[in-house]
């Protein structure tokens, strides 16, 4: 069975183009105390004028708005969506039910701690599971996304040097890494030395060696790292570091490789982060919520993040010591929701069912690999886990580049992989099926991705042309940068 | 398990394709020394059945606002949500997707959060937003970071009425670079104490930030602010924790805020427990270039059609790295889109009704407490009170009454443990108003 | 803007084509008491082998099975659906988040009376409700359907007739009637007489004199009849039928048209039906659940089906008088879940929001067929309600159809009106907007149509040779009826 | 109004264009003489709060399965209805759309359904299946009529054993037909007396109903009921209400059922007070053209491509009218769909293990019951049980402990007064079947 067919979809205009006064989509109930006219309230100094430009539609129109609007996105409900290092997986349903329970979602964070035991315990849970699948000694929840992880977790080794008598003034990086590595690091006051890859993909333990001074607050280890490359030397480089009083960070981006195969606490991690919207399954929601706990070793448990949960006896309680924490990062306690949801998934799942999934993604993307490697040049052949990193090289002879293969996925009906990450492949596509999908759903990207790969060398302008299948082809994105457009205003609309 | 979808069978003729015989061998690279030997410590899987059980359980020993009246505020707030909202972010093509960074693939993302942008400019009346930030106080911390940049001054002045928790984040996030922080008191309005700032504000300060209404929920003189702002050529930074009162107030833009950041939660989110909450942050266009944050422009396809794209990527980790503006990635895209939603629900009409029926309720209230209240300024929604009691003991009391009653500030300011921040919302029963201002102040009645 | 543009969709298979032993889509907690062998409970000649054929794949599976399939649909929230007859419009989400409370989604029919007043409080207010509106004295709500509120109908004007002495033989139907309204007559014993219209439209009130004997039970008519018109000689009609001894049903489907504007009761009507899943709001569903309340006349009262809900003090109480009842026509209390529905929607839109809604409706109607009868053969030129008629009498010189036309409207992205129905219209084109959309979606519709009226003159192989912008061209429903495959089976296959 | 989207301005340029003045107008068909002139005695539009407030508080006063143990069966049941399937049915595109009259622009529907028509074939072991009816009841009386047609016979025969609502709806539905029914004794294992099966069946038989498990929960021989059918030339109609049983039941069409029909509500749609449930209706292929009801059929596009589209509609009333093989037009749509997702979620194993916990847990109930059964003959999951109180008394106990008791018989068969019908499912607490039988049997524990 052919896997497209082309259908029409509607367009859909910004709604403050279909607004118009005299429509309303709202309904309020009528003020129930007295009417005191505002100006006994207020200074009519601080009164606002009506909200010049916003939208007067109606529910139905509302909703004809968004429904259009969604059929213009691919999503993981539609099929696979092989975006490598962002694990886009099933996001269960059962989750998303959960997260709506009432007495669940409609509790105010300020309460009396009496008055929310299960949400106290919902968060010690899962603090104990990641505890248990990364074996670290304490996890802080706090964080909502990998990038705020990451940037609690430098600043605890930052809080650990100081203890320690000096912040110290480096951060190292393999050149692999993710972009927020070294912006985290920033943030917390360090300065990045990049560490290059070596011959097999891995961080380069010589140089690593030679970097590694008294100097260097950590290092920002990825594992298995963005080529989905176990660092095999882990213990060697922790030997490396640790003997010089670094310590070690680990970005847990990939930790869907790792589950019930191999721990970072049993490998000299001293603090990582993991992706909730990653490996647990809760959704991505076009670009978050997400959520990036932060765990890591009893030396650095007094620096976590404030306020977590503990049990006392029978109760919960949030913790107040706050002497050696670096402090709060949000103002209550995090992407609750997301640590609902991944509770909820892990529950499911069970400890055998973890291990069975990380089985499986290994197992596609390694099939995945095996079945396009006649056509894709593998920058590496070092084994690989739960992703695969090939390039344009091969199509490259032909004109064409990663981003047309890219492109030519989208009309084979498939979103695309990462591209052109991780930097230190010419031409990256990072493939990382997850697993979820059933096996045809992989060999029909697969034959998709050869397919392209031929028409590439026999007849490359339906590659260098597309997408011709979607709702736009290429976008401008020159333009966008050079030209900002970046909100709707009645004047700058061209496209009514 | 039925989140995997490969069956024994396939499996085998898998891994024959891969060349291994059992799939452990694909683990080879993870040397044995670093392996788990035990199984995890985590219980067998669970059915939905008892999934959904437990859950159900853990929420009833929780106290919710479907069950209580609640007067608690205080950056979380309990608004009306209209249904819709669930509906429109239910349809997975909206929740299941990652970030647009495929663009023909990603429209109704793209379209939906360049509304969302455009939103929050109408509504702050700045000239350009983000896609969003985590919360209101990492939304605060990233502003401060950009003053700093932008101003290339390290001193930041901070009033007392700002959020403390909001503060806390501010903190951590400023803590390691070269940022001294500085005081400002509060008059006995509840506000600023402006005399205070224009001594405070010397040529060393990056930005001068504001909440408003601010914590104690009294309206700022946000003019006045900006007015010495500028003329000692720092940025002001207006939060807002309470975004339904930008229906009603004069907007930060129309004051000369600079930069204008807050929680979206009110604005269709649930009050969750606090998260996922919707950080906002909007600015000046000439400083569009140094924002933190995704941000999503519209352009043309090859053929000219319009369409939209994340754009000014040169400000981001993943171009800049270590030089970007901020090291965010994932940000509250789904709740952008709530309030998207709820935005153009309520429209112009609803949103300033909204706000008003928040302002004479909680004006309803005040009129009851009279001289209890702390401070003399105008409020909007949130107020402080002077309990002649404990408040924790008067919040069990009213407990008791079917009522969630405010936030004893001695948590945070152990000078006020006799006071209490209220918060009353178009949610509250006006028997409830009525029933917490005989508390508070004693008129004890029997119930 | 245009309304479409041209996007891929996903194809997928039957899901039994995606069946293969050891993927599973459910969960189920251990058994929870002693496990007693199966033959200890059943003879083993009782029980079965396993299901054979029955589907075995995972949820993502599933989710993607119907995720995709959904694509596949046109529907209300995507824009206009201008099936004529079928009234539809927007069904408020409200009403499907109140059908979901647990509290009255998961109540059993047969609980004690006093342990379900809150669903006997939703019954009777919408009992009472419907009776206000329709201004009759008795409502049942039993009816699934329009066509079972038809046959609960003429079996209560039988049941009166056998009262009065006999059944008489004959139903009175004009010619233009839904084909429920013969159906329904015969299944309650009756013989149907067709009355033609007149030309006008209406029902030819001279034939119906002739034909109403004193043989004739009752009169089915349709107001306003299924041209949108209103068969404004009704009061003639009432006392034709009545002095005779007959009855009136009316065919409440165009309600839509009326409400706050006329009542049947007031009319002379005698018995009518209603669709709550047309005029209230309730979703279709793809073909149902809908619901079809039955509405009388005093006279008729004691005929209505049973149960009801009456009110007896504070409390509801199911009605226990059966003695002259026409009986049950559900197992419980019909489709239940479309009365919470109703009456969430009648409570929203309060008694104006309905009239005001039905002038909507009628104004929508009338500015189509404003626009669009220059360019469309109108058989009547009767003023019409909610809906219009056109037929394909200008567009077939040049050989094209109604179904040409109606398939041809997909292209543009809309949905059909309903063809060739009332049947007295040759090649009819049955327009009803509903009050819901905005007038940008019905100038959009407006033109599409004037387009094609175009194009059937200029360029009538783009409208015969349509559609060619969905997933399927024209489908042979020839073949289905000649052949019938009515269900999957492995050898039958042969589309894998 | 937000249900409506025309402005007044738009509504002035629309009615220039329909060329009247003012909206009334455009009723002027309708005579003054019946026009209603007062408004309509119906409230003020409520907001979606007060709407909400309101439904809630009805909610509170049933008393539902999610808070309460219920023992309730007789013809709809309380099982565990997958998560998925209300994500599904929730996606506008299958919930709004009409009966897929289009099949271009319905093919999700479609395809839908004639999975379902094949589960449905593939569960009972029939042939064909058609697409719904409103409900078992319904089903079966709809089935009654198709045997008279094919049989031209006039006799129907009826077992006590027969759901007594399911009786009256077929008397209903064949009232003014000329037909007569002959009921069918019971014998003491409360199955269906062959012996008078056997003498009752006489050449003016149109068809013999047997309904299993029958409606004391009691499974019938209906082999021997089909052989003796065939013998005498009258159609069989198998009536399964409790449709889980399918799963371990041997199917009626091996048992060479002519007709099976039944509810599917089982099969994950809520009890909902008992609608909208689902008829479903199967039977021989050479029956297909007397088949009642809408049907999905296979076909190709004019390209060759596979496409489904209603068929033999020269069955159905807007063909046929008056000769139509039933009246039924809009019929249980949506519930097919979410059978058709619980059936593919449960799939062949699934729906084994569901329909055994049944078997088992209903079964540790009657070990328990003992001597008070009613009834001798093998169960699936429902028993009668004698009460020496009176059951409504029982049922007020029981509802003290959190459990909604079994359903008094007394209600429809005054000799039974003193019997109880009682249903076990999956859901059902071992704990609390337990206490059931303790307090049926007497045995009172102190609780
Ligand atoms: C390897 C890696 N590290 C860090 C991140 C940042 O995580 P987040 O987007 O949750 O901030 C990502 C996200 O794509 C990633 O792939
Ligand atoms: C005029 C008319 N009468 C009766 C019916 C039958 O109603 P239902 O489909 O609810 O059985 C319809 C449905 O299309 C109709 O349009």
């Amino acid at each position: 069975m052919r896997r497209t067919f082309t259908n029409f979809g509607l367009e859909e205009s910004l709604i403050f183009q279909k607004s118009s006064p005299g429509k309303s989509a709202y309904s309020l109930p009528g003020l129930d105390v007295e009417d005191t006219p505002i100006e006994e309230i207020l200074d009519p100094d601080d009164v606002r004028s009506e909200v010049s430009g916003f939208p007067e539609v109606s529910e139905v129109e509302l909703i004809s708005h968004y429904t259009r609007m969604s059929t213009w996105n691919y999503h993981v409900d539609l099929g696979m969506y092989p975006l490598g290092s962002c694990t886009m997986k099933y996001n269960p349903k059962l989750n998303e039910r959960v997260a709506r329970l009432p007495g669940i979602a409609l509790t105010h964070p300020l309460l009396d701690e009496e008055l929310c035991q299960g949400n106290l315990e919902i968060l010690f849970r899962l603090q104990e599971f990641l505890e248990q699948l990364t074996g670290m000694d304490g996890v802080c929840l706090q964080p909502c996304g990998g990038a705020q992880g990451e940037l609690a977790g430098i600043l605890m080794v930052r809080a650990y040097h100081v203890q320690q008598g000096r912040p110290r003034r480096y951060v190292l990086i393999p050149d692999s890494a993710h972009g927020t590595n070294p912006a985290s690091a920033l943030m917390a006051g360090y300065e990045v030395i990049s560490i290059p890859s070596d011959g097999e993909g891995r961080i380069d333990v010589q140089v690593l060696a030679e970097k590694m001074t008294k100097d260097v607050a950590c290092l920002m280890l990825t594992n298995p790292n963005t080529m989905g490359i176990f660092e095999s030397h882990i213990e060697e480089i922790s030997q490396i570091v640790h003997d010089r009083g670094g310590l070690i960070y680990m970005d847990g981006a990939n930790f869907n490789a790792l589950m019930g195969y191999a721990r970072p606490g049993d490998m000299g991690i001293d603090v990582l982060h993991l992706n909730l919207h990653k490996t647990f399954s809760t959704p991505h929601g076009g670009g978050g919520p997400g959520s990036g706990p932060v765990a890591c070793k009893e030396i650095l448990v007094p620096y976590l993040p404030t306020p977590n949960v503990n049990q006392v006896g029978d109760a919960y309680r949030l913790s107040s010591d706050e002497s050696h924490s670096i402090g709060r990062l949000h103002a209550f306690y995090g992407n609750f929701g997301m640590v609902v949801r991944a509770l909820c998934y892990i529950l499911t799942c069970g400890g055998e069912g973890l291990k069975e999934l990380s089985e499986v993604a290994v197992l596609n993307a390694n099939y995945i690999r095996s079945r396009l490697e006649d056509h894709f040049h593998l920058p590496y052949s070092t084994p690989t886990l739960h992703e695969v990193v090939f390039s344009d090289a091969l199509q490259n002879k032909r004109g064409v580049t990663t981003l047309d293969i890219a492109k030519r996925l989208i009309d084979y009906g498939f979103h695309p992989p990462t591209i052109y990450f991780p930097l230190i492949v010419r031409g990256a596509l990072m493939i990382e099926p997850t697993e979820s999908y059933s096996k045809e759903e992989l060999d029909s990207f697969v034959d998709a991705m050869i397919a392209i790969s031929q028409e590439s060398l026999e007849d490359s302008e339906k590659v260098t042309g597309a997408p011709t299948g979607a709702k736009l082809t290429r976008l401008d994105e020159v333009q966008a940068a050079r030209h900002p457009v970046l909100r709707w205003s009645p004047d700058e609309d061209t496209a009514t | 398990m039925r989140y995997l979808s490969i069956t024994p069978e396939e499996k085998k003729r898998m891994l024959e394709v891969t060349g291994v015989d059992r799939v452990e061998e694909l683990f080879d690279t993870i040397p044995k020394s670093v392996r788990l030997t035990s199984p995890l410590n985590i219980p067998q899987p669970a059915s939905e059945i008892e999934v959904l059980k437990y859950f159900q359980g853990l929420a009833e020993k929780n106290v919710s606002t479907d069950r209580f009246d609640s007067f608690l505020g205080a950056g979380t707030y309990n608004h009306f949500i209209p249904t819709i909202i669930d509906s429109v972010i239910s349809r997975a093509e909206f929740y299941t997707c990652y970030t647009p960074y495929q663009p023909e693939l990603s429209q109704g993302t793209l379209q939906a959060i360049f509304e969302f942008q455009t939103l929050i400019c109408q509504l702050t009346d700045m000239e350009v937003a983000n896609a969003s930030l985590y919360d209101g106080s990492s939304a605060l911390a990233e502003a401060v970071l950009m003053a700093v940049r932008l101003t290339k001054r390290s001193r930041l002045v901070v009033p007392e009425s700002l959020h403390p928790n909001y503060r806390k984040v501010m903190e951590t996030y400023v803590a390691n670079l070269d940022v001294q922080l500085s005081d400002l008191h509060l008059m006995d309005a509840g506000r600023v104490d402006l005399d205070h700032l224009e001594k405070t504000l010397k040529d060393d300060c990056a930005a001068v930030v504001v909440q408003s209404p601010n914590f104690f929920g009294v309206i700022e003189e946000i003019r006045e602010v900006t007015r010495l702002c500028r003329r000692a050529g720092a940025l002001s930074i207006v939060v807002v924790t309470e975004a339904i009162s930008m229906g009603l107030l004069k907007p930060p833009g129309e004051l000369d805020a600079d930069i204008v950041v807050g929680e979206g939660q009110s604005f269709g989110i649930p009050v969750g427990f606090g998260g996922p909450n919707l950080g906002f942050f909007a600015t000046r266009d000439r400083y569009k270039r140094q924002m933190p944050g995704r941000v999503v422009g519209q352009t043309v396809d090859s053929q000219g059609q319009r369409g939209f794209v994340l754009t000014l990527a040169t400000r981001e980790q993943h171009i800049r790295r270590e030089k970007a503006t901020s090291n965010i990635c994932t940000n509250q895209g789904l709740c952008a889109l709530m309030c998207a939603v709820f935005l153009s629900t309520l429209g112009k009409q609803g949103i300033r009704e909204l706000a008003e029926q928040n302002l004479k309720k909680a004006f309803y209230l005040r009129k009851q407490l009279g001289d209890r209240l702390v401070f003399s300024g105008n409020t909007f929604n949130e107020m402080v009170v002077r309990c002649d009691r404990d408040p924790t003991e008067i919040n069990r009391q009213l407990l008791t009454e079917g009522i969630v009653g405010g936030l004893p500030l001695g948590r945070y300011f152990p000078d006020r443990s006799d006071q209490m921040l209220l918060c009353v919302t178009e949610q509250n029963d006006p028997k409830k108003i009525q029933r917490l201002a005989e508390i508070l102040t004693r008129v004890e009645v029997a119930s």
